[in-house]
């Protein structure tokens, strides 16, 4: 079996599509290409969530194979298609189905997909996905000269003006405690999770295994 | 990741289809397409797919869809049509698909009525197109002559494309078509009497 | 005590006609306390007091919003970036004596890298959202949102879970290596619909009038459109603009209503692949939203119920005026800041205005203040 | 012998018409005025054969008047089949015995305003496809031109939605609505030819125009009139300034259509109307899964002496429904002189 194949029937496996009956066939009638902003943008002949539909119900492995190098990645996952399919077809579980399957059971993701190691350390390290500190306006000049001003006062903006006891700390969303980061931690070890990642970020997980006692 | 927001605002295009409303459906497209000879047909045509399904060009190259071609025309996809580039020349004229369509659309001669437009319409980019360079010489011939003499259209396309003819083009031309047809270069009989009406005819299609 | 039902005054009133998907929803709430009754999981109602909304009007599907003791579920962009909204809404609880609880094990939802779908596979952020409905279950507190991605992410992984009894197994055997238990909540209420109960009372208390300010909202995908039949209002969500109104603003539509803001390209903003660029996408979506909004409205503000929508709002005007020379200028408040603004907190202390980008001024004028 | 008639449109006309011509005595009861659907919504042009209503639906109204007894206004509220004699109780209370019924009862829209995405609740611009056909009649009080509700100015861009609430799993409406694609082509030219500026949008699924109403409406609509196809199912519809938005996707295009139009009519659903609904628990009748009568040999029931005729029995055209008026006309005949109806197992 293929690449293209296994990919395919991980899709079909997928507690979302198996079980939810999120593929019954399709009409072609393009509302969900109508209210996608993925199709809107970078136009629908890059990303359509009805062509989307119609390689599942026709068992089209190659065309799935192709969509994980680009195509798939055009989703917005906002759920519009969602309301508007008039067969009941959700192509939003769909492109989260198809995406884990090439991440996690056929390991095709192409590099540029790759999780990025904040993110990762964000969770990880301090248990919220995003931390004050993310957008730097380093890496965030769209966000314009007023966010760089605001972000060098940060600190003092959260701790004394907006004094919330909760939220005090700059590294992350609010103040969890470690015995909640360690049950993060123990969550996506026994999961396979972490074991996942040893492929892309092998130090920092071997990191947090050593730390948390975990076996290699 | 470092974004640059020079770099950002290089980049900016306005979003595809942004407001494809107002200023993308230009639908005075479809009106030229209609004043050309065959191209008043594109009204018949109801997106069967028929000339695609059989056509001799599409089968070797995917990215050449008739039915798409006419119907951008129709929609004023004029942005799109002129993306598809060279692409939209490679028609081979078997009129297959004026064969197979089931309303007589004869689309074919739609596509060609798309070109002319294109051709009034970016004059330059399409000035030295060798499909058109090609067909303006036989066209010529035959408005001349009634007749195609391939030893001349072979010289005079190369010319005009700045090549030179070599031994090797000869010999493949000769075995070809046979040396007899490469000499022949009188007029068809009574080509005087039908020339008016064929340059007309020529004359009427470029409009 | 007979059951009280509360029908929103703001939806439309249409004819309600039964549909293929309302009966299938039906079939997963009855298949929801089957299962409980079964004993695969333990079912969480929602105690007293709480507001039980119609949901499709005409349609007898509720919603029972808890109007005490909650369980702050924060948010991990609200809290980060935007301090003073967070704070807004413990205002608006604490003027109204309703009791809160503030958890500090509370642990992210994974949302933002869950859309990716290359963070964890659906088993890892499954067990997570059991684990954190677990730990608001033992806190006896009823658990509520602050985010809008964790709405329709818990909706989802709810309704997967009673569907996939594979999955529900491997939870459960999951939860017990944590030594937890897997408890399922009956209804995933959020702040935001606390707020707009309250709304009545906000504007019997209000210190400052929304009289002649006009505004325009943005409903969250992530809330109406992957849950429908857990929304007040349904496909015609009734919160936002609802609680405006009541306050005495006006909420206005624009063609670009239903669109999402972009945020979503932010889900997977690192995306570098191929000839895609998110991070350009992400602002169009937003800019393309909000030039309709001026065109057609020009309002003093625009509502939010999700944190991430009003970030990229907030943040792709500057950007939109200094690459396409268009200026919008549209300030972001969320349903809490709106709330405290009328109840009379501090724009700046209380309600944290320094935060975002787009400047108050001509609102706060507006306001009295 | 008599036989009672229920319902006095296209179907339940040709019914009563051909069953009095027969000598029969027959009754016919409507809740309304004779003429049913296209009456009640001054129809004119009819699809697919582009009669006037004046010359295929005006006659059997005559000869029903004529004829057969006729009670307008009146509603059969209730059924009992005691023997083989059924009895019809009227709105007034009066009751009348018949040997034989035919249930003409016709069909009923899709209110507009709970396709909740089209937001005919919000925008008046937004119309099913009736109140068109009504402004389009040449003695409307537009005098046939279509006209936006909200300012009455003149409509040069309309866009005609398909199967709007039809061929839809999700509202539970599963099957086609049979007329529509006729109608809207018929409309399409009739808008042309009262007001040559206009441009019509059609945006279809598939365009199922069934044997000669291919050349007839289809065709001429496409060719003649250059009304505009655009095969995709609206699935957006907003305001901006005094335009109304269709979006859809050209799915033959594979792109997003975005266009500002004047007026948006809905060809609404057809449904199975309430009286069936309460005929079939009183008499035990059997239904199809989706509310319309079942029926064997196009018009009898699986109750004997009871027959169907029309939308009664699922969607389809006025020319149909005549047809069947009829046929079930000879049914009947058949029935009270045999004792029995075709299919029917007594």
């Amino acid at each position: 079996m293929g690449e293209a194949e296994e990919l395919l029937e991980a899709v079909l496996n997928d507690p979302r599509v198996r079980d939810m009956d999120t593929v019954r066939g399709c009409q072609e009638c393009g509302s969900c290409v109508t209210v996608c902003p993925g199709a809107r943008f970078f136009g629908s002949d890059k990303f359509s969530p009805r062509l989307i539909i119609e390689m599942v119900s026709n068992r089209d492995a190659d065309g799935l194979r192709e969509l994980i190098d680009e195509g798939i990645w055009c989703c917005a996952q906002c759920g519009s298609c969602r309301v508007v399919c008039p067969r009941g077809n959700d192509p939003f579980a769909v492109v989260l189905a198809i995406r884990e399957a090439g991440e996690f059971k056929v390991h095709i993701t192409p590099e540029g997909a790759v999780l990025p190691l904040f993110h990762l350390q964000a969770m990880l390290d301090v248990g919220t996905c995003a931390r004050p500190v993310t957008p730097d306006p380093k890496t965030h000049p769209d966000w314009g000269p007023k966010w760089a001003e605001i972000y060098s006062n940060m600190e003092k903006i959260r701790t004394q003006t907006i004094s919330c006891p909760e939220l005090m700390k700059l590294d992350r969303a609010w103040d969890t405690t470690p015995e909640a980061i360690k049950e993060m931690r123990k969550i996506w070890e026994i999961t396979g999770a972490l074991d996942h990642h040893m492929q892309h970020y092998p130090d920092y997980i071997r990191q947090i295994k050593a730390k948390e006692g975990f076996k290699e | 990741m470092v974004v640059n927001v020079e770099e950002l605002k290089a980049e900016w295009l306005p979003p595809k289809d942004f407001t494809l409303s107002e200023e993308g459906h230009d639908l005075s497209l479809a009106d030229e397409v209609r004043k050309i000879l065959g191209g008043e047909r594109i009204d018949l045509c109801f997106r069967c797919g028929t000339c695609t399904a059989g056509c001799t060009t599409g089968d070797r190259l995917t990215e050449y869809n008739p039915r798409v071609i006419i119907n951008m025309a129709k929609e004023g996809m004029w942005n799109e049509l002129a993306e598809l580039g060279d692409v939209i020349w490679q028609c081979v004229s078997c009129n297959k698909c004026v064969q197979h369509c089931p309303k007589d659309a004869r689309p074919a001669d739609i596509v060609r009525a798309v070109w002319t437009v294109i051709r009034h319409r970016l004059p330059q980019e399409t000035e030295h197109n060798p499909r058109l360079v090609l067909e303006g010489l036989y066209m010529g011939q035959i408005a001349e002559k009634g007749r195609v003499d391939e030893t001349k259209l072979a010289r005079d396309f190369y010319g005009k494309m700045g090549r030179r003819l070599t031994l090797d083009d000869m010999m493949f031309g000769i075995k070809k078509v046979g040396l007899t047809r490469l000499i022949r270069t009188s007029k068809a009989p009574n080509w005087d009497k039908v020339k008016p009406t064929v340059k007309k005819l020529i004359e009427e299609r470029g409009k | 005590m007979s059951r009280q039902i509360v029908v929103p005054r703001e939806a439309p009133d249409v004819p309600f006609k039964s549909t293929k998907k309302f009966e299938e929803y039906k079939r997963f709430r009855d298949e929801l306390y089957e299962l409980a009754e079964k004993g695969e999981y333990k079912l969480w109602r929602v105690p007293e007091p709480y507001i039980e909304f119609e949901t499709v009007r005409g349609s007898g599907l509720t919603k029972k919003i808890p109007m005490d003791c909650l369980y702050m579920h924060k948010s991990c962009w609200l809290s980060s970036l935007f301090t003073g909204a967070v704070k807004s809404i413990f205002y608006v609880l604490d003027t109204f004596g309703i009791k809160y609880f503030n958890d500090q094990n509370q642990i992210t939802c994974t949302g933002w890298a869950y859309h990716g779908g290359t963070a964890c596979p659906l088993e890892t952020s499954v067990t997570i959202a059991a684990r954190n409905w677990h730990q608001a279950y033992v806190s006896n507190n009823y658990l509520c949102l602050h985010c809008i991605t964790s709405h329709g992410m818990y909706y989802d992984e709810r309704e997967v879970l009673v569907h996939s009894k594979e999955l529900r197994d491997k939870v459960r055997r999951n939860m017990d290596k944590l030594g937890r238990e897997l408890i399922i909540p009956e209804y995933i209420p959020h702040i935001h619909e606390v707020i707009y109960a309250l709304r009545d009372k906000i504007a019997e208390r209000a210190k400052h009038s929304y009289k002649g300010v006009v505004a325009v909202e943005h409903n969250a995908c992530h809330y109406w459109k992957l849950a429908p039949f857990e929304v007040i209002g349904g496909t015609t969500p009734v919160t936002l603009s609802g609680l405006v109104e009541a306050l005495g603003g006006q909420c206005k539509r624009y063609k670009e209503w239903f669109s999402c803001c972009g945020m979503g390209f932010g889900h997977i903003g690192w995306y570098n692949v191929g000839a895609v660029s998110h991070r350009y996408l992400n602002r169009a979506a937003g800019i393309t939203k909000m030039i309709s909004a001026k065109e057609e409205v020009d309002p003093d503000f625009i509502i939010f119920n999700d944190p991430g929508c009003g970030i990229v709002i907030d943040r792709c005007q500057w950007y939109s005026d200094y690459v396409m020379g268009i200026k919008t200028d549209i300030p972001v408040l969320w349903y809490s800041q709106v709330a405290a603004l009328a109840l009379g907190a501090d724009p700046y202390k209380d309600v944290g205005l320094d935060l975002h980008i787009i400047s108050h001024d001509r609102l706060l004028k507006k306001l009295g203040y | 012998m008599s036989v009672v008639v229920i319902g006095g449109g296209p179907a339940g006309l040709a019914a009563a018409a051909s069953l009095a011509s027969a000598g029969e005595e027959t009754y016919l009861v409507e809740k309304d005025e004779l003429g049913g659907f296209p009456k009640k919504h001054n129809f004119h042009l009819l699809a697919p054969r582009l009669e006037t209503y004046e010359d295929v639906i005006q006659p059997l109204i005559n000869e029903a008047k004529s004829k057969a007894r006729v009670l307008e206004h009146a509603e059969a509220i209730g059924i009992e089949k005691k023997g083989d004699k059924f009895n019809i109780r009227l709105g007034d209370g009066k009751v009348l015995t018949a040997d034989a019924v035919i249930l003409a009862s016709g069909f009923e829209p899709l209110q507009p305003e709970t396709l909740l995405e089209y937001k005919a609740y919000l925008y008046p611009d937004v119309i099913p496809s009736w109140k068109l056909e009504e402004m389009l009649s040449p003695n409307s009080p537009t005098n046939g031109i279509a006209t936006r509700p909200s300012d009455g100015k003149r409509a040069d861009e309309i866009a005609i939605v398909f199967c709007a609430g039809s061929r839809s799993r999700t509202l539970g409406v599963p099957y086609c609505s049979f007329v529509c694609c006729g109608y809207s082509c018929k409309q399409a030219i009739e808008i042309k030819r009262s007001n040559p500026e206009a441009r019509v949008h059609l945006f279809y699924m598939d365009i199922r125009t069934i044997g000669e109403e291919e050349n007839t409406l289809y065709w001429v609509a496409q060719e003649e009139c250059g009304a505009h196809f655009v095969r995709g199912r609206v699935a957006g519809l907003e305001k901006r300034g005094d335009k109304l938005i269709v979006t859809a996707e050209d799915t033959l295009l594979n792109r997003r259509v975005e266009l500002p139009v004047d007026l948006v009519s809905l060809d609404v659903a057809v449904l199975p109307s309430k009286t069936i609904k309460d005929f079939a628990q009183k008499l035990n009748l059997e239904l199809t899964e989706n509310g319309f009568v079942k029926t064997s040999r196009v018009v009898d029931t699986n109750i004997p002496g009871f027959f169907v005729a029309g939308m009664t029995s699922g969607p389809k055209l006025i020319e149909m429904c005549i047809a069947e008026g009829s046929a079930a006309a000879a049914s009947v005949a058949n029935y009270l002189k045999e004792g029995k109806g075709h299919g029917s197992k007594c």
